[in-house]
């Protein structure tokens, strides 16, 4: 009957393989936090069988039978059990304080030589921004072997960095910077989530953390934060890269690509196209100048029946990434 | 929905044995009696109706979000969900969340159970105050309507904590629900103050402290809490309503205040009251164990004081609800060691009520049913809340499908398993019919065991990462969802087979005694269903409320 | 102190028939209560004087709470009858007071030493400052 | 109470006066249940306000140039005139009280008319205080300009967001003015319950209570004046 058992011996070669109930230990803090998981699910399961075990043998025992005359034990309390049963569960808690507390003290204090990150948590996406080349991506891409710290904070509404390959997490609170740090060992892609309530999409804030070799981290640096081109490594043309960031930044929450009407007017179709705003004024063709303008100070010209609640993203796309925007738009026809 | 609201048993219920004197149902006739009674046992059947409704409600809500949850492949970003939009989806939990919390777990043993039995326990003719009593019902039916008002009005998807500065800028009627809970909170302080007066003043003459029944002392424990945790959550939603109506600037930062200040002031009630649903389990628990196993209770001082210890200590450890919302890391430490503080007494209790079987003659009705499965459910409850009070662990596991599994293991296997349990214990005093032990056992099954399926996987979940209150997820959460699901149906047909047959024992059950299950404490010593004030005669107590007759003394001299 | 604490709780808890010191309540001399008075009206023109002197920041603060502390345990103690009265209300009184201090210093305990271990984070760093002032003039 | 019961208790042969109610065993037991309930009551609006003292102690915290330059802008006098009157008014209750215990209804009645007007008073002065701020403009959260406060004179360099003072200063003194408007509702219903000659010394325990609550609103308000409007 014993589920515990059967999970202990799956537990045991749970080293760096996704288990079916564990995400991968992508950091020493990782394989920390799961020791003192299993050591704190070990001493559960031993309580566990101890209490419902005494309890059904007490049962099937002292069960009432028919016709026999009825004798229960005069038993009030017993000073020595109670004080037993007092005195070893706090030792037992105290020692899982204590070995939290030296895990957690570990992760909040960030080594000395990390690259810094900056991280900011917008209404429904991720963005990362290098201070040091200037470079602003909808994914955290970080060297292998190097210790990251990420300095966070948030546009509107709280949210959470959640990573749970690194088994780290901290609320981004808006007003406020917050820090977090983990060290990546080898290549590999891990999955970001938002774990802090935030409103319609709270689901959909999903991002990637890549590790990539040096060499590979020095390229992606070199050409701007972009992806070097597809396949065959010749560019990727500037619709197809205002598609990508389309999906990536956050557009596709309230922008559609098929003629719906979202929380904000669809692409399909809109170059070139008359727009009535909403203070009145009107624009006859849709143009290179207003889709920039939109994007960099969106509330100037709000179409009208829109709600003016798109957030600017200033100093988030620089003027390729908008190129690139605008390419998309337009191939929208 | 249920039928003791309307149909106060038929008139031809006659009058139990016991004597001519009619019982609280039908000593007055007609609404009016009843919308105006300041009977104690009256208001209590009033709270329980209201309360099994609103869990009626709130299970529903949790269906939907479980079927939800069934999901589609989750296909990237901007993917439509498959049966609520996001909106929906988040308006549905919390609605469940805000339900369930404020309408059913806090006020359902102690406004229902406690105000029908604990002067009766206590040998009383009624409350200390019973106009007050009346009061609190009404404001708890006006809390609800607020509630219920704001629902109507585009619902809120803040989730039932309204933390800010989401619940400060969202468009939804944030402001009304938040009234409705402001009122609750009323409801819920006056029915403290009123248990409280009525422990201390109004016992019956030979009933001391230590000869009270432990249900009474859980019950002393929680108005405690209700008295003085309630009000700063009023406090702390009345500045959120101004904030959102006057730009008050306390906890929106766009204001210049502080959002981690909003989850302290917030949290300062809301770990109490957690400890508000459970204690009252705790004492319905003591009594359903010492009953069936013919026994007294073991440590009868040590459950006591640890109840009250729980209360006290209960208030210093709100902080571990933020260990990762960017509290300093001096008071996150101090919160995690006070958080394994409070866990001693828990233990001592569970421990207690193990060795009290030891020796006993049990009896497998259908209330010592629930009473074990109590025991199996809060047991994990209590040991996963280990994984979220050590640092580390929490860091990993907050807000994820861990804390969503420990929680309902601990209110949802915890209160409402003693509080069904409770029922089926006091059904036959309450309504002076029998139910039917051989469905009780099917209702309890079912429960049980949908009840693991449902939440042993979230355990998993949580484990894997899942964060809570999502709408849609990656695919390789989707085949521990569906088990999930499947558990959920499991568990709504488990209440709805109680139901069933709890209204069909109002209806044609089998008479019940005075005393169908013997016991000795002092709501088995008057009719079933009680006259109107209570006892013929003052009862007069001369020993504790376990010291059954099967006890044999001689056992003690000998030993064995 | 423990067993004072459960006498006390255990005392007040008097069953319907210990009619303890009869039914008479206990009448203070009118005198009482204007000395009271007189001492309240004169703690408020202290502390108006004292504020008005301006003395430096943190023991203006300091005096001014005192000041209202001792008018506050006046009017508790005799206008509100608590001296005379069962010990249970000002255990009472005293829990809440308990409690409201906790709630205190719990919380202050967070916001004080926030950013101890990252600067960044501390709420009244230079950086915290601006990044709130900017914040909201969003 | 249901006459049913008392008739019955009666014909219990038990001596049961007049105020006496039917579950209660004596006078003595439900004017000790009433007290402290009521104590129980005042412990939770300890409470209720402490949320308000912290937030105002945390937003002092945050900006305390704004605390200090803003209530300068709040008239002193106004609120030492205040604090005099809810003190007079403490008075004028416990001597009300008093004058239940020792069963003359003159005091009794004369004393709670005082406290009713010198709560009034307060009232009227807390009007003239609201009034001259909005006319000033100097109102909470985002009612608050700027321009028109500096128009009257006021000065506009108030560094941070004085919004923000202002915002917790109408909210503590309006909910505690909230508590004073109770507090004289319940007096006015006191004076027709004295009418009738419900008090005497045996049981005035509702008039105590009143007293009570009107002590604990004067004890939060002796807090909230030099917090307020005092300290520089």
């Amino acid at each position: 009957m014993n589920l515990g058992f059967a999970l202990g011996h799956l537990m045991a070669q749970a080293a760096n393989t996704a288990s079916w109930w564990k995400p991968i230990q992508a950091s020493a803090h990782a394989s920390s936090v799961d020791s003192l998981f299993n050591f704190i699910m070990y001493l559960c399961f031993f309580f566990f069988v101890l209490i419902i075990g005494a309890m059904i043998y007490f049962v099937v025992k002292y069960r009432r039978k028919e016709g026999v005359p009825i004798k229960t034990s005069p038993i009030k309390g017993n000073h020595t059990l109670e004080i037993v049963w007092s005195v070893i569960p706090g030792i037992l808690l105290v020692i899982m304080f204590a070995w939290g507390f030296k895990d957690w003290l570990a992760i909040a204090v960030v080594p000395a030589n990390a690259m810094e990150v900056r991280v900011t948590g917008q209404k429904w996406n991720w963005t990362f921004t290098y201070p040091k080349e200037g470079i602003v991506s909808p994914d955290l891409v970080v060297p292998a072997g190097q210790t990251i710290k990420l300095v966070m904070t948030s546009k509107d509404v709280l949210h959470s960095f959640y990573i749970p390959d690194f088994r780290i997490k901290r609320d981004v609170v808006p007003g406020r910077y917050s820090v977090l740090w983990f060290d990546p060992a080898e290549e590999a892609t891990h999955q970001i989530f938002c774990t802090e309530y935030c409103g319609t999409s709270h689901s959909n804030m999903l991002s990637k953390v890549k590790v990539l070799s040096s060499e590979k981290y020095e390229q992606w640096i070199a050409n701007g934060g972009e992806e070097e081109g597809g396949a065959g490594g010749k560019p990727i043309p500037l619709a197809e890269k205002g598609k990508k960031l389309y999906e990536s930044r956050g557009c596709v929450a309230c922008h559609s690509v098929d003629g719906t009407a979202k929380v904000g007017p669809s692409w399909k179709g809109a170059y070139g196209t008359a727009h009535k705003f909403a203070d009145g004024s009107s624009l006859a063709s849709t143009d290179e100048n207003y889709i920039r303008e939109s994007i960099l100070v969106p509330g100037a010209k709000v179409v009208a029946g829109y709600p003016n609640v798109m957030p600017s993203y200033q100093g988030q796309l620089n003027d390729k990434q908008i190129e690139s925007i605008i390419e998309y738009i337009k191939s929208l026809k | 929905m249920d039928s003791n609201r309307n149909s106060a048993p038929k008139s031809a219920h006659a009058a139990s044995a016991g004597g001519v004197e009619p019982n609280y149902l039908n000593a007055h006739k007609g609404i009016w009696s009843w919308m105006t009674t300041v009977d104690h046992k009256r208001l209590g059947i009033m709270y329980l109706v209201g309360i099994l409704t609103f869990f009626a409600a709130g299970g529903i809500f949790a269906l939907l979000v479980r079927t939800q949850l069934l999901g589609k492949i989750f296909g990237g970003p901007g993917k439509q969900d498959w049966l609520f939009s996001g909106d929906t989806y988040n308006k549905l939990f919390t609605l469940h969340g805000a339900v369930m919390v404020f309408l059913v777990i806090i006020p359902s043993i102690p406004a229902s159970l406690g105000n029908f039995f604990l002067p009766l326990m206590l040998g009383a003719k009624d409350v200390a105050f019973p106009k007050l009593n009346l009061m609190s019902f009404y404001v708890y039916v006006l809390g609800g309507c607020f509630l219920l008002f704001s629902i109507l009005t585009g619902a809120v998807d803040t989730g039932w904590t309204f933390y800010t500065p989401y619940s400060s800028t969202t468009s939804t009627s944030v402001v009304s629900a938040v009234m409705g809970v402001f009122i609750l909170g009323f409801s819920s302080i006056l029915t403290g103050v009123n248990f409280i007066v009525t422990i201390h003043k109004m016992r019956a003459p030979g009933l001391t402290w230590t000869r009270l029944p432990l249900f009474v002392w859980a019950q002393y424990a929680t108005s405690l809490i209700q008295v003085l945790a309630t009000p700063v959550l009023a406090i702390t939603l009345m500045l959120l309503a101004i904030e959102r109506t006057m730009g008050v600037g306390i906890f929106d930062p766009k204001l210049g205040g502080d959002p981690v200040l909003f989850q302290h002031f917030f949290w300062f009630y809301s770990h109490p009251a957690v400890y508000i649903m459970i204690l009252p389990g705790f004492g319905v628990i003591s009594e359903i164990i010492t009953v069936n196993s013919r026994k007294q209770i073991f440590g009868y001082k040590a459950i006591a004081m640890s109840s009250v210890a729980i209360a006290v200590i209960g208030f210093l450890v709100w902080g571990h609800h933020m260990f990762t919302s960017g509290q300093s890391e001096l008071a996150s430490a101090v919160f995690s060691f006070l958080t394994f503080a409070v866990a001693v007494p828990t233990a001592i209790k569970v421990f207690s009520w193990v060795a009290t079987m030891y020796g006993g003659s049990i009896r497998l009705n259908s209330a010592m049913c629930y009473a074990l499965a109590f025991l199996f459910l809060f047991t994990i409850g209590g040991l996963t809340g280990l994984f979220l009070g050590s640092l580390s662990v929490d860091i990993h596991l907050h807000d994820t499908y861990f804390v969503v599994a420990h929680f309902h293991y601990v209110m949802m296997g915890g209160t409402m398993t003693a509080f069904v349990g409770a029922l089926h214990h006091w059904w036959p005093k309450m309504t002076g019919r029998m139910l039917s032990e051989f469905w009780g056992k099917v209702g309890c099954f079912f429960v049980f065991v949908g009840f693991n399926i449902t939440f042993l996987s979230q355990f998993l979940l949580g484990t894997k990462g899942m964060p809570r209150r999502y709408a849609n997820y990656l695919p390789e959460f989707q085949t521990l969802h569906q088990i999930s699901t499947v558990g959920s149906y499991l568990l709504g047909l488990g209440f709805l087979i109680t139901l069933i047959y709890m209204i069909q024992s109002l209806i044609n059950g089998e008479k019940a005694s005075k005393n169908p299950w013997e016991a000795m404490s002092l709501e088995w010593q008057t009719d079933s269903p009680p006259i109107e004030h209570n006892f013929h005669v003052q009862p007069v107590v001369k020993h504790g409320p376990y010291e059954f007759p099967e006890i044999d003394h001689s056992l003690a001299r000998g030993g064995h | 102190m423990f067993e004072k604490l459960r006498n006390i709780v255990l005392k007040s808890g008097s069953t319907a028939q210990a009619g303890h010191h009869g039914s008479e309540p206990h009448v203070l001399p009118l005198k009482t209560y204007f000395a009271v008075f007189g001492a309240l009206l004169l703690l408020t023109i202290l502390t108006v004087v004292v504020s008005v002197i301006g003395l430096p920041q943190p023991t203006a603060i300091i005096v001014a709470m005192v000041v209202a502390a001792i008018k506050a345990t006046l009017v508790v103690l005799w206008f509100m009858h608590l001296k005379y009265d069962d010990r249970f209300y000002s255990l009472i009184f005293i829990i809440s007071i308990l409690f409201l201090a906790l709630f205190f210093i719990f919380t202050s305990l967070d916001v004080f030493t926030r950013g101890q271990v990252n600067p960044e984070e501390s709420s009244f760093s230079q950086d915290g400052l601006l990044l709130r002032q900017e914040f909201m003039k969003k | 109470m249901g006459e049913q019961q008392s008739s019955q208790a009666a014909a219990a042969g038990q001596h049961h006066p007049k105020y006496l109610a039917h579950h209660f065993e004596s006078m003595e037991q439900q004017n000790a249940s009433g007290k402290l309930g009521m104590w129980l009551f005042l412990g939770q609006e300890v409470l209720f306000f402490s949320g308000l003292f912290l937030a105002y102690t945390l937003a002092r915290i945050f900006y305390p140039e704004t605390f200090l330059a803003a209530h300068e802008l709040l008239d002193w006098k106004l609120g030492a005139l205040n604090t005099i009157f809810l003190l007079t008014s403490s008075l004028t209750m416990a001597l009300a009280v008093r004058g239940a215990q020792i069963n003359s209804k003159p005091t009794m009645f004369w004393n709670i008319l005082a406290t009713l007007l010198l709560g009034g008073a307060f009232m009227v002065v807390k009007y003239i205080e609201y009034s001259h701020k909005f006319h000033d403009g100097l109102l909470p959260g985002h009612f608050f300009d700027a321009a028109k406060a500096m128009h009257n004179g006021h000065p506009a360099n108030i560094p941070g967001a004085p919004a923000i003072f202002f915002a917790i200063y109408f909210t503590m003194t309006g909910t505690h003015g909230l508590h004073v408007l109770i507090g004289m509702l319940l007096m006015l219903w006191l004076l027709v319950r004295i009418n009738r000659g419900d008090f005497n010394s045996e049981n005035h325990v509702f008039l105590e209570n009143v007293g009570l609550y009107w002590h604990i609103v004067d004890l939060i308000w002796i807090f909230l004046f030099p917090l307020l409007y005092l300290v520089r």
